[in-house]
């Protein structure tokens, strides 16, 4: 069937935000390194959203921002560091010194935030994982507990497992390559754990490179990772996912990675640097164009086109 | 099986029209293959046109070329606006709970609604092996609300107790403490009527009969005391506007109308 | 690094069967509808195993093949049919009057059998799903059980659900489209179980239409669906997926599915059959070119490509 | 730190050479950026010529054009055998049992080879908060044996207690009931020597030392009472061959070589 309006998801950054976020949220970004939704997290500053809870594997810098925007009150995470770059500044802050305001923490490992999400996109009471025994992480995290198996362990005996809780998001957003307008989602390179949170969430928003012609997505059905059904929200948003990278699109600001160090080491800098590039400007349009094209054309890659495959047809 | 609908209407074409009809305002509906085929491609250039159909074997927003003959027809997949693993249909899209309506069969379905597919006789010793579950026992326990399609409306596949409940219904499942999503079967669309209930707690009544057909011949047929609705309608037969688009648009093959 | 004679998984079918089923294993043939591993099941007649565990979501055709030979005491499966097309002969006299011989069976669902291959490939005691609860199953299925869920349920109260025990077959045999020398796996269409079957098992075969070059393999990596180091043998076997079909590659032989019904409802029908078509070939290219070219024409596909996608290079 | 081998062979150096040789016989290796990196690509061109790694983020048998400088390096993707989702590789590649070394650092390392990633001081009230566990719980839980590579041997990063477990080896879980596939941590490499254990009920014990240091050094680093083995190998400094390759041929842009 040819796509109608009702079936169109796509609108602003702006709309999708305002209709999606609301203060006092759990909010779920995904993208493990690759396709953070950066874009998405300025505009949630922008619209001054508060108390929410992010719930994200790695909080990076975007998080950090959010913090220090004012806008997240909690935050579930298995990772809180700046990649490999060092440090966020304003999260140490807050953490180790409440300072400006005290930031609520839950401490999981990379695997516990996974099958979070996979309890939570399944509809499932908990997750069982062979992580945990003998970690320190149950005592600061009550969430964290044990189920015992109902068949005989190796040993014959009973067999005791941790388990997690799901996790269920009012909203997720990713950053995909591309879409069509009802939602169906392409993504290829590193793909992470983004279909499992975005089916663990209530609403789901795809930021997206490229809005595409239904044809292009249909002559790769494979390629869809997130069906339009698991989908609200169709944003198209070229570059949005810097500082990080978009594989096929752009690279990895490694560069700024570094900067963010230093920058949110200094409150007073990290909160000019708010004030110019995301309070500052409109929207991510306005960002990328005061970047320039020089400093976009250093990201530019080169050409590596897949094989395409052949679905067939009936003669 | 009397029924004098116009154009010699088929008993195909009868229950398609009428299982379409069920499907105003559905959004996702987890079909196999034959007359659930037909009646969401109807439903889609009739009452729900935003339907979408998700199969067992993982694609989502099939476009085919031609009618699929299996849940998982090549034609299905070409084409697709998604294909999916097993794991991320069952667990993500079914069990997740992305299912307005699912369509079952069965060889026997009780008044709960409870479905067998497993066997006929002793499970041990049966006199005869049906196929089993297949994905039915997820498709009851995830989706809102299941469809029942029954071609024969008999005493024997319409009994006072299934011989094994393979696919329990949310009544079964309570009475255990376990917590299923949806309400179970509220409609079975059969040659000579309709049956619905709303969910748990109650049984099925006869809310509909067929053109030409009387209340009394469907209670003959069912294997149990059936209830029947205070006002009993009756089934206003096919329109030539869905004959034609099930004929000429849907199935031009007949493939599965017959 | 280049493929070396050590990473060189590519063998024949008589030896891969011939060094990776023994008679008593469990062996696990998957495939939904799509791509189900006929050829290798055939071998396993022509060899004469005895005693199998047979597990299999679907157990059709070959599976009723390899009953009527007498490979198979045991069957696990969700699905005991010849697909839309009818009966299987041969698994119903077994089942319903242990005719020749008993076959010892145990009854899943679909979403059962799916979480015992997740519990098995993530090597978990148990994997919980929200089946079974009032169904008859639990008591024919002993290895149906609940769990207790250490959080609150809905209503504040503790909450049952159901388990399933992981299986870990010996060796689970796939067929595929294509892949490289090393074993990298790549699928496309229905993907099913496949890649979770797989890492279940202790060891893997993997048959495939075409063995290509580790370019192809390597310009869409996204695309492998099994990656090399869970697989042990590489078989090449085209049309080793007959009657069933492979995306791209042939369609379905819906005639023979029909056909079966009848074939396998005459018990020495079918021992005619098989001795025809299995023990009376040498192997899968004889019974390939017996079929004839007039007939594969038949199940010749047209061409449908898969836009390609850009995966970059760092300039 | 005085070791004065041929070239002035750098700490990067030294540490990734005695590393790569750990490696030999190794099939798959779950490894982070950095060390870890350069010492598998070195063991791929000397010791385990077969050796797969896997990356934390998905990749599986990379071959990129340049030197990532992450573990999700667009180069690691371009050109891989396969990239797979998170669930996948940490349910079935890692949790699946499917690696035989993981490489990992910390904060702080205890003597059973437990590891602190999480927090200097307090949990609540950390004097310093680190990034904590990302999947280092999994890797210590799940790969056959771990090597740790620590660029600073000093009495704070040896404790005789952990401020925080983040990462618990197999003694640990065995204490609470709970049995963890692998050995735990086999190797400790650092800039004064090598510490083994073989597996759980075992401290690490010293086994060697880097060309230049003494036992006694080793021990004063150490802020537990330190076993030594019966007897200590002096490590064999870097071979002209090995640090050939190292500088040429794994990292001649000097991403992670210092």
């Amino acid at each position: 069937m040819a796509p109608t309006d009702r079936t169109d998801k796509s609108m602003s950054m702006k709309a999708a935000i305002a209709a999606f976020v609301r203060d006092g949220a759990t909010v779920c970004l995904e993208g493990f390194t690759h396709l953070i939704p950066t874009a998405a997290g300025h505009e949630i500053i922008r619209q001054g959203r508060r108390d929410l809870t992010v719930v994200r594997m790695t909080a990076d810098i975007v998080v950090d921002q959010m913090i220090a925007a004012g806008c997240v009150t909690r935050l579930v995470s298995s990772f809180v560091g700046n990649s490999s770059a060092g440090s966020l500044g304003e999260l140490r802050r807050r953490v180790e010194s409440a300072d400006p305001a005290p930031l609520a923490f839950e401490e999981y490992s990379h695997y516990g935030m996974i099958c979070r999400y996979l309890a939570g996109a399944q509809r499932l009471p908990f997750y069982p994982l062979r992580s945990y025994g003998g970690s320190d992480l149950p005592s600061v995290n009550s969430d964290l507990r044990k189920v015992t198996s109902p068949y005989p362990g190796p040993d014959g005996g009973p067999e005791q497992i941790y388990v997690v809780p799901p996790v269920n998001p009012d909203v997720t957003i990713i950053h995909a390559q591309r879409a069509d307008r009802r939602g169906n989602t392409q993504i290829w390179g590193l793909t992470g754990v983004q279909a499992e949170a975005v089916y663990a969430a209530d609403k789901a928003i795809v930021v997206v490179e490229e809005i595409v012609d239904d044809e292009v997505i249909r002559s790769d059905p494979n390629r869809t990772l997130v069906p339009a059904h698991a989908v609200d929200a169709v944003v198209r948003c070229p570059r949005g996912a810097h500082p990080s990278f978009a594989q096929g699109y752009y690279d990895r600001d490694n560069a700024f990675y570094r900067a963010w160090s230093h920058i949110s080491k200094d409150p007073q800098r990290l909160q000019d640097w708010l004030d110019e590039w995301v309070r500052g400007t409109a929207d991510h349009a306005e960002y990328v164009d005061r970047l320039g094209e020089e400093f976009w054309a250093r990201l530019a890659v080169g050409e590596a086109l897949s094989e395409p495959v052949d679905y067939g047809r009936r003669l | 099986m009397t029924h004098a609908a116009p154009d010699a209407v088929t008993s195909s074409e009868l229950l398609s029209v009428v299982a379409s009809r069920e499907l105003a305002a559905r959004r996702t509906v987890f079909a196999g293959i034959g007359l659930p085929t037909l009646a969401t491609e109807l439903a889609h250039l009739t009452v729900a046109p935003d339907i979408e159909v998700v199969y067992e074997s993982g694609v989502c927003g099939a476009h085919p070329a031609r009618l699929p003959e299996t849940i998982a027809d090549a034609v299905l997949i070409t084409g697709a606006e998604a294909v999916i693993s097993m794991p991320m249909l069952f667990g993500c899209v079914l069990q997740g709970g992305h299912i307005d309506v699912g369509f079952l069969g069965a060889a026997q379905i009780d008044r709960w609604g409870n479905l067998n597919t497993s066997v006929i006789g002793d499970w041990d010793s049966p006199s005869v092996r049906l196929p089993g579950s297949g994905g039915g026992v997820e498709v009851m326990a995830n989706s809102r609300e299941v469809f029942v399609v029954m071609r024969r409306h008999h005493p024997r596949s319409f009994p006072a107790e299934l011989d094994f409940c393979t696919t329990p219904g949310p009544d079964r499942a309570l009475a255990e403490g376990i917590r299923p999503l949806g309400s179970g079967v509220t409609r079975v669309i059969t040659e000579l009527g309709i049956m619905a209930r709303e969910g748990v707690g109650e049984e099925l009544r006869l809310v509909a009969v067929q053109p030409g057909v009387t209340v009394e011949q469907v209670r003959a047929a069912t294997g149990w005391e059936l209830r029947v609705a205070d006002t009993v309608d009756e089934v206003p037969p096919p329109t030539g506007a869905e004959l034609r688009l099930l004929r000429e648009d849907v199935d031009p093959d007949r493939v599965y109308l017959r």
